[in-house]
């Protein structure tokens, strides 16, 4: 099943306009146009979306902090500022911003005259309220709570102005406040019982909660008093569509039969077939919008044998023939990834030179790492032992296609001498194995926006796992320079030095055969083409359907 | 049912025969059936329709979905035996148990079948492989598990019908002991329906674990299982049917034959 | 997913068969079955109870949000003392069977509503999906049995291929082709579920074809029994036409097996579920049942297995009933 | 009363003589499947109205194929053809599915043996009467009720409103029976075939349903028997018809064959009847001249110990309805070398009484002793060293063999006590004991389930007698056999007796086949011994009413006896 509930932390690049400009048209989402012969949108109708990703347990994205979450909320609740297709922050509930000399104190200015869809209205005291509600333990917000690691405190300066005070410098902040997961609710709703907030969270969103089914449906309907689309909105006013029905369709083959047989408008995790297929139906469109952050990369497990020793992991990586699969499994929707980032990222680096398919030089290197025998599968042993490199795959995480890919890794480094064991499990026994350090390689699709992620992913500080098991280092990585590296790069504003700091940060994890990179986070979308003006937020990648409307 | 037996099924039952020695070879001896390497991918020949070189097409990786299929045949057997073993085993125990021990006994056990017949069976094996972690050695015990107490309940009445038999009777007058009439007597006239039910069974049993397997819980990849094939090629059903409808040919057909051998056999043991 | 032909079906036979034995005045029976159903409710508790102790994996952990949650030490310790983990397992076994008996089922853990309230919303449609598809299967099964026994040797075949074969055929595998075909080439039916009976028919036909195999071999068994039986050649002797000793004489034996197998069919319904309801994307028990498994959801299962154990007993204590309806012989002592 | 009965018969046929047939069956042949040999051969016989014509002859005779070809009811894949077959001056041949609809149930009723099966088991017994009056009438349901219990009532139904509302397993043997006969005439039909109607049925319900078609007969009815009970033939029908082998062998007035049979086979069948020749009297032709007349001796004062002695024996059993008591301070005495024949109707303790003796069941009070030495109740362990010394012969002989054994393998068994059942060491032994009983020791290697009855109960008997064992318990060993194979059985039976000195406990609803085979006899009816003595002391007077009621309810047979006796 293709759902891929995960925690995506999100901080965005802090972009100057110059620094991005250049590959970015290529990778950024676009936008639905329609083939429809009119172009004055159409108000009302009903738009029906059908998510393959898990559905969430709380519709308010404060408590835990999932994509599925960020989709669905993206409809219903606002953030204070957002980001546009050049990777500009823009004014969303925020009008403006500014930070003091010492990077340590945020002001921000709200927009006027906006209410929460319960009528309470949007000042300075809601947004103190949403910090505190993120920051509380009993909320049990996960990714929001990170994002505000470094806000030591709020305080209400006017009715209109937020101040928030910082214990260090953190150049991430306004990337963080573009997320879903720190989207400002109305405070009197998320003073109600957390069942009822997960329930119908109260926003500023195009449209309200209106029903949710559990394992069925969510009912969304137009906020008819919707007044603060975000900066880069092609409208005013109130939403076109008057209805959203959010539905969870897991199987991917049913909910593709449900969007060709016109029972769904969009649908979200396609699959590689499905999208080829869709280019050759005319009533079809795709909106490919990569998630940002890290790419899709297997990591291994330098912590213990055999990943502890380099020359195993580069071995292992010039074993692994990866990009005929891709080329076969994905038709063509994938493009081999070199890089620990996103390709949406710009301060992302690529070195393709290191993972070519080299298994004389795997051999080699195994040879010299003491791997010179052989059992009688063909497995290559040290001191009796196997060459064993234990994989446990999340089903929930990682698609089909990927999981085939696994396959193939696991036949082509057989070829060396590697015994790959593939253990397919679903998510909660996945982060049990994780937390038991019952993992040589493992592939966990972490979005955090911005090169940032690196820092949460490759500190060594993440390797010490929280009360709960988990820990994002997966790779174990534990290089002294790398962390101060990282955290200098999180502190810096000078754009040219924060860029080297993480090509080093980036060159260091991507040579020590820390990970083998494999292709962006996929994140396709699937529509009919009478469903014109979708497009997805730069932000995270989640669709919005404010500017949407059915051309039929 | 003599007229079932008749005439038209024979073809059938040939079929049948035909298809589990097929199924047979395949189990024991893939290679010379299909000389391929199940697990052999070439990645750029992916999504293969069937043509002469590959009779059912290849998969995403390339593979020989006719080599698969072939070399599927053990695995996907074994599931099925195994976990019908596992469950003719345990019915058996309690069966017996039920069906020969002491009236509180068998008021006991029969309440215990009660109970794990009002789990659907389903659950039964989602709450064990949830315990012990999914794989091929925990859904083949996940299953036999879940189909234990239909056996047992079968084992039980069968135990106590052949109990009171008349042959049974007609031995205690002739001073046989107890011991000696349920091995003599008792066990191997029941045998005869387990035999049944083992061959019925194995084809339950492959067409549990395949659903075991599409929820994620069977077989663990590359492995050629036909559960763990039909699983993972219905994602490409719209573009690639022969991913699915091939291993699903052979599950259909197989459960299908080892039915219709085991009524057959049931036929001749009931003696009619 | 059900099982195949012949030994679920016998054993479940066999089970309605050993109830019948017992036949006996109308209250001693009921009263029996309750005192039988109150035994099986409370069996199911306790070893669902112990199962799920079983599974690995901190509890606590799933209250918070599973096992990738960042949950703090003290949130764990605070959600250990809430649902009352800390306490010795045989005191949270017992609170736990007092809070059954005064219908407190708790809260699910990734729901974030009571038990009671999410099953409720989720009972429904897997009920009408049950219910639909077990009176598909029947009239399917009746069909195929009615022509296999009526139109000669070769539609006895036919019927026959037909039962085994459709009994053989994997839910999954029967969802996937209906929508392949009907839903993405055709387009004549939806793949999910619509408003309407529309939406009900793929899924209905995944459950009801598999069912019906297995209900059409044991009603044309016990059809040709009756058609062959001296009370129908008495009945012809009367001049009773073909349909007349279909209708009145041989139709209400072929169901009586069939009516005694509803109990099976409806666990094999449920089992069915949890496959169908995730395909055809549809509310339901079954799909509630596999997520709040995958979650470690304790007190969902529990929940859901204590109301499908109920459910099960029920429709067998209704199938009991009906068969005594159909079959009068039961509800008499024996001279 | 028969005497009577039998000369009004005469009377009858003759004076029908001329009326014309009401149905013409005339070279009438069925066979199943092109190939197969015919079912029926070449058939032919009349029926006029207000005549019984009895068709006779062993199971597989071809009777009952005959009956329901009448009703074009043969089954599917028969193929029926015929000279002529004329009812009421209307072919039946050519008849269309609709114009056999109109006949069947409204001009020729139906009657088949059994009724429990023979009615719709989960339909009141009123509705199935109904249903031919739904059928063949335009009346509404009230008048249609009232015909409901009218028949009933004619059928001698006590109680008929209540009744209506109940199904056949509801109701006793007998009213169930007169139901089924009532559901076939309610239409007054002029013709009506009845295909067993008494078989099974104990002797006082035979004697009412007898009743019952004769008044139907009186009343013009046309009337077809198919039986293969000669002595319920002799009582009713005006003409009978041997069948064999689907053909007719001989053909006449009741009192010519059965009085004067002209045929071998028919001769051969009346003096299988156990009736009347005097004990120790071969049945079959055969072992008729193989043996003398065995002298009757006067066993019934011995003294002495006896061979089995059962003491006051209760047994009583708990059923949901509640306490059922089987059987009553019974006490009966079997001398060595004798048979003790134990004679009642169904459910009259009899069996009860044999599992009892036999070990299987303990006695609730009482006790049972076996050769002078306490037998029941004891633990079995402590019985099982003398189990060899009793023997037991079943009803139902193929399901007292283990389905998978062979023949040999049974018998070694039984010689060897349980220690072997390879038949080739003991190969000879098993040989000998097969020719003891009169079956071809070729039969070692053969199933059970593939012998005939008669072979069946010949391996079951040789069996009982492999651990020779001095006293046999026999359980109605001949009651579900054809009456020359019937015959055969207890001609082996006495036989062996005489041979090894064996002491009988012989079971049997039949006093012909009791009177036959028993120096003494005990009548049981209800749990009790009513009366016990030397046979033909209580043939020839019995003392209690019961004993009595019991042997004016069996047909007579006087005139029938075979001239050689």
């Amino acid at each position: 099943m293709p759902v891929r509930p995960v925690i995506r932390s999100t901080i965005i690049a802090f972009a100057t306009a110059g620094a991005l400009a250049l590959s970015l048209a290529a990778c950024t989402p676009q936008s639905s146009t329609g083939a429809g012969s009119s172009d004055s949108p159409v108000r009302g109708g009903t738009l029906t979306y059908a998510s393959g990703d898990a559905e969430p347990t709380c519709l308010d994205p404060h408590v835990g902090g999932n994509y599925p979450q960020a989709l669905v909320a993206t409809q219903y609740l606002e953030e204070l500022v957002s980001k546009n297709t050049k990777g500009q922050i823009i004014p969303w509930l925020a009008t403006k911003w500014t930070e003091s000399k010492d990077g340590l104190s945020w002001d921000f200015t709200l927009r006027d005259g906006v209410k929460f869809t319960d009528g309470t209205p949007l000042d300075a005291a809601a947004v103190k309220a949403n910090v505190a509600h993120i920051q509380d333990p009993a909320t049990g917000s996960s990714t929001g709570y990170l994002a505000l690691g470094k806000v030591a405190s709020t305080e209400i300066v006017s009715p209109r102005v937020i101040r928030f005070t910082l214990s260090q410098p953190d150049s991430a902040l306004l990337e963080s406040l573009t997320q879903p997961w720190l989207a400002i609710e109305s405070p009197a709703a998320l003073k109600r019982s957390k069942d009822v907030n997960c329930a119908h969270p109260v926003g500023t969103g195009p449209f309200i909660v209106k029903q949710w089914k559990k394992q069925d449906s969510i009912t969304l309907v137009r906020n008819a008093g919707y007044t603060s689309p975000p900066a880069d909105a092609a409208h005013h006013g109130p939403a076109y569509l008057s209805k959203i029905v959010w539905r969870f369709i897991p199987d991917s083959a049913t909910r593709y039969a449900a969007l060709k047989a016109g029972e769904v408008d969009v649908i979200d995790n396609a699959q590689p077939d499905t999208i080829v297929a869709a280019h050759k139906t005319k009533s079809l469109t795709e909106l490919n919008a990569p998630r940002p952050g890290a790419s899709n990369r297997i990591e291994l497990n330098s912590g213990k044998a055999p990943f502890n020793d380099e020359k195993v992991r580069e071995a292992f990586i010039r074993a692994a023939d990866v990009n005929d699969g891709i080329k076969t499994l994905f038709f063509g929707t994938a493009k081999r990834s070199y890089s620990a980032l996103s390709s949406v990222e710009p301060l992302g680096y690529s070195e393709p030179g290191l993972f070519g398919y080299e298994p004389k030089k795997a051999n080699e290197l195994l040879d010299a790492a003491g791997y010179t025998t052989r059992d009688a599968d063909g497995y290559r042993t040290k001191d009796g032992t196997r060459l064993t490199v234990v994989f446990p795959v999340s089903t929930n995480q990682s698609i089909p296609a990927e999981q085939s890919l696994f396959e193939q890794i696991q036949a082509t480094t057989k070829k060396v001498g590697f015994d790959v064991k593939l253990e397919p499990m679903d998510l909660s026994s996945w982060y049990a194995a994780l937390a038991k350090n019952d993992y040589d390689a493992v592939s966990a699709p972490y979005t955090k926006v911005g090169p940032d992620v690196l820092r949460i992913l490759y500190d060594s500080a993440s390797i010490t796992p929280a009360p709960s098991g988990y820990f994002a280092n997966l790779a174990q990585v534990d290089i002294p320079s790398l962390d101060a590296t990282l955290e200098k790069a999180a502190q810096v504003s000078d754009v040219a030095e924060r860029s080297a700091l993480y090509e080093t940060a980036q060159k260091t994890i991507l040579e020590g055969y820390y990970i083998l990179p494999l292709y962006d986070q996929q994140n396709h979308y699937l529509l009919r083409n009478d469903v014109v003006g979708l497009r997805a937020l730069p932000s995270v990648s989640t669709p919005l359907f404010y500017d949407t409307w059915l051309d039929r | 049912m003599r007229r079932a037996a008749s005439a038209g099924p024979r073809v059938a039952l040939v079929v049948c025969a035909l298809v589990v020695l097929w199924l047979l070879a395949c189990a024991v001896a893939p290679g010379l059936v299909a000389p391929g390497d199940p697990l052999a991918i070439h990645p750029l020949q992916g999504f293969e329709p069937p043509s002469l070189a590959h009779w059912f097409g290849t998969d995403e990786s390339g593979r020989d979905v006719f080599t698969r299929v072939v070399h599927g045949a053990g695995p996907s057997l074994l599931i099925g035996v195994a976990a019908t073993a596992i469950g003719i085993v345990l019915g058996v125990a309690l069966g017996t148990l039920a069906g020969l021990g002491p009236r509180w006994l068998d008021f006991g056990t029969s309440r215990l079948l009660e109970v794990l017949f009002a789990f659907p069976g389903l659950l039964l094996a989602l709450l064990f492989i949830v315990i012990y972690g999914p794989g091929i050695t925990t859904s083949t015990v996940a299953v036999g598990l879940a189909t234990a107490p239909g056996y047992a309940r079968i084992v039980r009445s069968q135990m106590l019908a052949v109990r009171g038999a008349p042959y049974i009777e007609a031995e205690v007058v002739l001073g046989r002991p107890p011991l000696w009439r349920f091995r003599r007597s008792i066990l191997p006239n029941v045998a005869g329906t387990l035999f049944v039910l083992v061959t019925l069974g194995v084809g339950q049993s492959i067409v549990w674990a395949s659903s075991l397997s599409y929820l994620g819980l069977g077989a663990k990849p590359p492995t050629a299982e036909w559960g763990a094939m039909l699983s993972a090629g219905r994602t490409y059903i719209d573009s690639a049917w022969w991913l699915t409808f091939f291993p699903g040919l052979v599950i259909v057909a197989s459960a299908a034959a080892a039915t219709v051998l085991g009524r057959t056999i049931q036929g001749r043991v009931r003696g009619s | 997913m059900t099982l195949g032909p012949g030994t679920e079906v016998e054993a479940a036979l066999e089970s309605a068969a050993s109830t019948r034995r017992s036949g006996r005045g109308a209250v001693r029976w009921l009263s029996t079955r309750l005192a039988g159903l109150l035994f099986v409710l409370w069996a199911a508790a306790t070893l669902t109870f112990f199962a799920i102790r079983l599974i690995p994996g901190d509890p606590a952990q799933a209250i918070l949000g599973g096992p990738g949650s960042q949950a703090s030490a003290a949130a764990l310790a605070q959600a250990r003392a809430e649902y009352g983990l800390d306490q010795p397992l045989i005191l949270q076994y017992l609170g736990q069977l007092g809070r059954y008996v005064t219908g407190d089922f708790g809260t699910s853990y990734s729901l974030h509503e009571s038990v009671v309230q999410a099953i409720g919303q989720q009972l429904g449609g897997t009920l009408v999906l049950a219910v639909a598809s077990l009176a598909v299967a029947w009239v399917l099964a009746l069909a195929v049995a009615v022509f296999s026994v009526r139109a000669g040797r070769a539609a006895w075949a036919v019927g026959n291929g037909l039962e085994i074969v459709s009994a053989a055929v994997p839910h999954f595998w029967l969802a996937t082709v209906l929508i392949l075909l009907f839903s993405s080439t055709l387009g004549w039916l939806p793949a999910i579920n619509v408003p309407g009976p529309v939406g009900l028919v793929l899924p209905v036909v995944t459950l009801a074809v598999p069912l019906a195999g297995f209900l059409g071999q044991v009603m044309r068994e016990s059809l040709l029994n009756a058609l062959h039986s001296p009370f129908v050649l008495s009945a012809r002797a009367r001049g009773e036409s073909e349909v007349g000793v279909l209708v009145r004489h041989a139709l209400r034996h072929a169901a009586l097996p069939a009516i005694s197998l509803s109990g099976w069919a409806f666990g094999s319904l449920v089992s069915g579920a949890v496959v169908v309801e995730t395909i055809f994307a549809r509310p339901g028990i079954g799909r509630t049942l596999l997520r709040a498994v995958q979650e470690r959801d304790v007190p969902l299962v529990s929940g859901i297995v204590l109301v499908v154990a109920l459910a099960y007993c029920l429709v067998t204590v209704a199938s009991e009933v009906l068969d005594r309806v159909a079959d009068p012989r039961l509800a008499e002592s024996p001279r | 009363m028969s005497e009577t009965t039998s000369h009004s018969a005469a009377d009858r046929a003759s004076a029908a003589a001329p009326s014309p047939a009401l149905l013409t069956v005339s070279g009438l042949s069925v066979r199943f499947g092109r190939t197969a040999p015919p079912v029926v051969d070449d058939v032919s016989f009349e029926i006029r109205p207000g005549e019984c014509l009895a068709l006779v002859g062993e199971s597989g005779s071809g009777k009952s194929v005959t009956a329901r070809t009448l009703v074009g009811l043969t089954g599917g894949d028969a193929r029926v053809s015929a000279e002529s077959l004329v009812f009421d001056g209307a072919p039946l041949l050519s008849a269309s599915a609709a114009a056999w609809r109109r006949i069947r149930g409204a001009r020729i009723g139906f009657v088949l043996q059994d009724a429990l099966v023979s009615l719709d088991p989960l339909r009141t017994v009123g509705r199935e009467i109904d249903d031919a009056l739904r059928l063949h009438t335009r009346l509404g349901a009230a008048d249609r009720h009232r015909r409901v219990i009218d028949a009933l009532t004619d059928a001698g139904v006590p109680d008929p409103a209540l009744r209506a509302g109940q199904r056949a397993g509801q109701l006793s043997g007998g009213l169930r029976q007169r139901a089924l006969i009532a559901s076939a005439v309610v239409l007054n039909p002029s013709l009506v075939i009845a295909d067993e109607p008494t078989t099974a049925l104990d002797v006082g319900v035979q004697q009412q349903v007898l009743g019952l078609l004769e008044k139907l007969r009186a009343g013009g009815t046309g009337l077809l028997l198919i039986s293969h009970d000669l002595s319920l033939v002799a009582r009713v029908a005006d003409r009978v018809a041997v069948m064999r082998d689907g053909r007719i062998v001989e053909t006449g007035a009741t009192e010519a064959v059965l009085g004067d049979p002209q045929q071998e086979y028919t001769k051969t069948l009346l003096a299988a009847v156990p009736w009347s020749q005097a004990r120790g009297t071969r049945l079959t032709v055969e072992a008729r001249a193989a043996a003398e007349t065995r002298a009757v001796t006067d066993r019934d004062d011995a003294h002495g110990s006896a061979a089995l002695e059962i003491t006051d024996v209760s047994k009583a059993f708990r059923t949901p309805a509640g306490t059922l008591q089987a059987v009553r301070d019974v006490s009966l005495r079997l001398e060595p070398g004798t048979t003790l024949g134990l004679v009642g109707e169904s459910g009259s303790g009899k069996s009860t009484t044999a599992r009892i003796a036999l070990g299987l069941l303990a006695p609730d009070a009482g006790q049972v002793r076996l050769l002078d030495q306490e037998w029941a109740p004891l633990p079995e362990r402590e019985r099982r060293p003398r189990r060899h010394l009793l023997g037991a012969v079943y009803q139902d002989a193929l399901s007292s063999f283990d389905p998978r054994w062979s023949v040999g393998g049974i018998l070694t068994d039984a010689l060897t006590g349980g220690a072997s059942r390879s038949i080739r060491r003991y190969e000879d032994e098993v040989a000998a004991l097969l020719r003891s009983v009169g079956l071809n020791p070729d039969l070692m290697r053969r199933r059970t389930h593939g012998l005939s009855g008669g072979q069946r109960q010949r391996v079951s008997i040789a069996r009982a007698i492999a651990p020779g064992p001095r006293v046999l318990i026999c359980d109605e060993p001949v009651s579900s056999l054809d009456v020359s194979v019937q015959a055969q059985v207890l001609d082996l039976l006495d036989e062996l007796q005489e041979q090894r000195n064996l002491s009988y406990l012989f079971i049997s609803h039949d006093l012909g086949v009791i009177r036959h085979i028993s120096d003494r006899v005990a009548v049981m009816s209800e749990g009790r011994i009513v009366e016990t003595g030397a046979t033909e002391t209580v043939f020839s007077d019995p003392r209690h009413p019961y004993t009595r009621r019991l042997l004016t309810a069996v047909p007579h047979r006087r005139d029938l006896t075979p001239r050689q006796s």
